[in-house]
């Protein structure tokens, strides 16, 4: 099928990443917007845009009646639904086929499966799929929790069967602490997914979050683009992600692909999505779950390999096949991502939503900012925290490490607060530059990585004098608005700037 | 012009000049007489590239209620800028709470108000929750400061916030009408 | 040597791009700028910057003492002179060798042997490169050019032996117009390069203009790394590159790069430099002249080598080995380059300095911005108006050119005028897309261009009705101000911006 | 409010209503009774995002003299917008200007004067160079648009001028003192 006009039901820097393929491939784009979101970049950059009543996600980007009546408004033949909102419900891509709209994504078949994770467990089993030890159905009552845990044994994991992102997820050391990570998950993903249903896994030692991109065509064609290692984890929240891992030879990638491929295969997979894999201290691999969907960490696999997903996506949703060589699929250089969130590292990771007053991005080579604000954008208080994607490349991953930290020190995101500094504190710590780091390395080390941290300030003469001079020039400039506004004048609406003033 | 300085644990007072080295120049003094020279820019709307001897300096600034708070790269650093009127008025002010051993809690980000914890009156103990502010998917417990009883009560259920809007005052039980 | 302090001889874009590659290396770097330049980015992004006393070209940039003087107080132990300016110096890069502070840069030896457009002519055709048929000797009187236009035969060019970018140029069809030609191309080149030495070229038909890139280390190896098509010119100034070229095949690529190795080491030369060719519709190609310097062009050749040039540059000038391998030298998909322009494309081309009241960075995947500029920067009437560089990459020709044309589309420059539309023009022309132009392509179809150009704008109902509503909501807010004002209420100087008054 | 727009040669008379459908939309009636609602939100200081219907336009804006200067991508759109008052006095302007037949050549961008290469009261035909304008290492031409004498000349050699700075001024013999 030719399609000609695709709707973006996300909002964002993934819409926005989306809307620029489209555009390369010459199909039209339509964005949704909530109320909050009129101004957003998706909805500036879109050919149409409709609006969606309301303002929480419930209200809109989750609204499946609400999306599919723009999709029919605007006659779009696709949708695409990015990551998050309603990317893994299987419920809404049965809504598109019934409808005659394209999903961009797999069969609603492959999602319920891979997204109902003691299915997905089963299913992983019996393709010969290494699962971690647990149980392979939801555990509902404490009895049953205490009795399955002698099994699995500890420290153990309890894990929502719906949802991801370290939501409804508790660690128990030992029977003292199980009755309470039991309640405290189930509750927790009652609230988040509607659905309270836990299961047990036993917890990994030093694990790592190694992941591993497939993709496949409409007609059987399946393949992987090697693996991301996402580590580098705050409260189970990606932080930085690169690849490749410096914990994978061409062996274990090759074994780690093929089971990859093997999981796709396994519940008809098509399209892009990524097979989440623990890593133990001893290289051991696990399959953890399967994101059925456009990863947020994808621009490195694109950076290594010369690729561009989304339009194999869109490709692959109009019926063309994949013409790839599985032995060929080689990486170039290293790449690393770094995931800019309205946050404030000085204070807890509070949420800092609000007026983005200045905004610098990043230039020279192998520099790619992947962004869903500009300057003058309000960051509202209603969605997730990610504003923007800072991605580098180059020849090896020192050299890559120190293209980051070049690139982070010129983003410059003023008026919100950002973790912009928490991320050069861990990409020049010594777990990082040695890649000796697993998921809990930030959980338990950030504290004193943080100690550590010498960031070059200037000499403190040079702060007080500059605050000084501040002020200094300020009190000239309103001396100055003030004389000329009494004697009448009137500053041009248009071609007023504060600073016009002073040069 | 004078003005005293403050940096974390630092005060200084500076002197101002310009000594007519052109438009973006100034010499600044501190107390015992040093002096540094400033070439000091506006290149963007808040932000200043200044340049001391040949090392190049880049501040972006903002100033609130007194305060300025400059970045150094990504780096906040918050300065206290006040002329001598100004510098005695906050002492004063300073001595004033002290005494009357009164906190006001805010609101850390802008937000929603998801529940609120306490009454008024109510004994409360350091550290204690007195509300939980939602934000981006986030919720947030406000604990407070110090031991003391509620006297203020100004968030409300369900009720959207600005950023450092006042919630909760804890105070001295003698304060409570 | 190990250098940990640079400063860099140049402004603007270039003056940028070296300092992010300084910055990733662990190396100071050092500014120098003129009165005009003291808020520009290159003074902005530096570390230490100094300077120069007084306003124009000559008395700044140009000036070797004062430059010289900078790089004392700031102890930089090396000078990077980018392009233009002093680049092409042989006295400077010797000053700098009496002075002790490394050249980044070939010697100055080569600078003079290549920059004396005869000598070169003579020592290539003595190393077996094929120069075009000319005078090997400067020609000084019109009798002498009379007679040797004779012997060379019509159509001609007189070029200028100094300096280059078209200056000092001239094309004499016959001999009605010899006389005037050379005047005009001896005057013109007396007045930019101090200099009023022309010779003579045959002049090639539909020719095409490829460079190839070589680089050099201080122990003799030297490679070339690939071409870059720079074909598409105005007025002899290049507009578009891109490469590969769509000319070449394997042999010819391989042959010219044989070539260019044997012409840079005719010269002794270290460093990176550019052989630039002509190359006839019979696809025999022609030594042109040598680029002793960083190329504005540069970054395609990064982009389908994946390496930093300025880092190799660096890495000779300290005195390491390159360790390449000339057949491994493979380009991977297609780059392209845009230069954007600081000049008015609906009115003559004519300059265009000034305030950036806005600008905005195109984002996603492979495309990169090397800019000299911000959102507020005034672009100063002395300098060159090359402003920024586009560069995107893609895995074939036809994608390369649908990613640069998103890319334009997003790219916003206000406030002044740039060429961006008429890049926009010049990229989808069907010359462009067939690979089918020559060096005087635009010259002569530009204007046909301009008119087959169709862009696509909005209905004129919703632009008269826009323009209505901006004026309508204008005189709204101005209302409210005044009523504001009126009220005894004053804006705070530092939170008010005219637009937060409207959301 | 109504007012007269100008783009190029077509000359429309709009009547701009806020139909109370929230802050920023706008009804826009023309003269033969058809409207168009916009959904017009200022989204940077110079820029509109304007929805109508589905499709979304962006537009940067900049007022000069009552034009309105909209850019759509990268090509600018010059819009004459004045109300009735402005349009009366615009054309009393227009008509006058036709009947003295002046016409001052003005700097077409910022730079500095190089030559100016004709004397007051001197005839110039049309097309004849009038002054020599340098920016950015580049030199221009100015040419007399019309036949006639120059009248005035505002232009100094070595002058560093602002874009649209008035230059020369020819026009008919008869206007001389």
């Amino acid at each position: 099928m030719n399609i000609k006009k695709v709707l973006i039901a996300n909002r964002g820097e993934v819409a926005a990443r989306i809307i620029r393929t489209l555009k390369e491939m010459g199909v039209a784009s339509v964005a949704v917007f909530s109320e909050p979101d009129r101004h957003s970049l998706h909805v500036r950059m879109a050919d149409e845009a409709v609006g969606l009543e309301g303002t929480t996600s419930r209200e809109t980007y989750l609204d499946v009646e609400k999306i599919l009546a723009a999709a029919r408004k605007t006659k779009a033949q696709a949708i695409h639904p990015g990551y998050g909102f309603l990317a893994e419900n299987p419920e809404f891509a049965e809504r598109l086929e019934e409808e005659g709209i394209v999903f961009i994504g797999p069969k609603p078949e492959a999602i319920r499966k891979m997204g109902h994770k003691t299915t997905a467990r089963q299913l992983m089993t019996e393709a010969g799929v290494p699962v971690i030890p647990g149980t392979l159905e939801p555990v509902r009552t404490l009895e049953e929790v205490q009795r399955l845990a002698e099994k699995t044994g500890y420290p153990l994991l309890i894990k929502a069967k719906a949802g991801g992102g370290g939501k409804g997820m508790r660690i128990a050391e030992g029977m003292n602490d199980l009755a309470s990570a039991f309640r405290s998950a189930a509750s927790e993903a009652l609230q988040a997914f509607g659905d309270g249903d836990v299961y047990l896994e036993k917890l990994v030692s030093k694990p790592r979050h190694i992941e591993i991109q497939v993709i496949a065509d409409t007609f059987g064609n399946t393949f992987h683009l090697l693996e991301r290692e996402c580590s580098m984890q705050r409260r189970h929240q990606k932080v930085i992600e690169e690849t490749p891992s410096v914990v994978l030879d061409d062996t274990m990638r090759e074994r780690m692909g093929e089971m990859a491929v093997r999981a796709a295969k396994a519940v008809g997979y098509e399209g892009a999505g990524t097979i989440e894999c623990l890593v133990d201290e001893n290289r051991n691999f696990y399959f953890l779950e399967m994101n059925t969907r456009l990863q947020v960490e994808h621009p490195i696999t694109e950076a290594i390999l010369g690729v561009d997903l989304v339009r194999m996506q869109v490709a692959i949703a109009r019926g063309e096949r994949l013409s790839l060589d599985q032995p060929n699929i080689k990486g170039k250089g290293h790449a690393i991502e770094c995931r800019i969130y309205a946050e404030d590292p000085d204070n807890g990771f509070l949420p800092s939503p609000g007026l983005i007053r200045s905004f610098r991005v990043p230039g020279g080579p192998f520099v790619r900012l992947d962004s869903g604000v500009f300057e003058g954008a309000k960051v509202p208080i209603y969605y997730d925290p990610i504003i923007a994607k800072l991605i580098v490349w180059d020849e090896t991953r020192p050299l890559a490490i120190k293209r980051m930290v070049r690139a982070l020190g010129e983003l410059k995101i003023r008026g919100i607060r950002s973790n912009v500094s928490f991320l050069l504190d861990v990409i020049q710590s010594k777990a990082f530059q040695t890649g000796d780091y697993d998921t809990r390395f930030l959980d338990t080390h950030w504290p004193e990585l943080k100690e550590e941290s010498e960031k070059e300030l200037p000499p403190e003469d040079v702060i007080l004098a500059t605050a000084a001079t501040v002020r200094f020039r300020q009190e000239q400039i309103q001396r100055g608005l003030g004389q000329r506004r009494a004697a009448g004048a009137q500053a041009s609406f248009w071609r007023y700037t504060p600073w016009k003033a002073l040069r | 012009m004078g003005y005293i300085v403050r940096l974390n644990a630092l005060k200084q007072r500076l002197e101002v000049e310009k000594p007519g080295l052109g438009l973006a120049r100034v010499l600044v003094r501190f107390e015992d007489g040093r002096t540094i020279e400033l070439d000091a820019h506006r290149v963007e709307p808040n932000c200043f590239s200044v340049i001391v001897g040949t090392r190049v300096y880049e501040f972006d600034c903002d100033i609130q209620n007194g305060d300025i708070e400059l970045h150094f790269g990504n780096e906040p650093l918050i300065v206290s800028v006040l002329d001598e009127r100004e510098a005695l008025l906050q002492q004063a002010k300073e001595g004033a709470a002290a005494q009357g051993g009164e906190v006001t809690v805010t609101a850390p980000m802008p937000g929603k108000v998801v529940a609120v914890l306490v009454a008024k009156g109510e004994k409360v103990e350091k550290g204690q929750g007195l509300a939980v502010i939602e934000a981006m998917k986030m919720e947030n417990e406000l604990k407070s400061p110090i031991e003391g009883v509620v006297l203020k009560i100004f968030a409300q259920e369900g009720q959207a916030l600005e950023g450092k809007a006042p919630l909760i005052t804890i105070g001295q039980a003698t304060a409570l009408p």
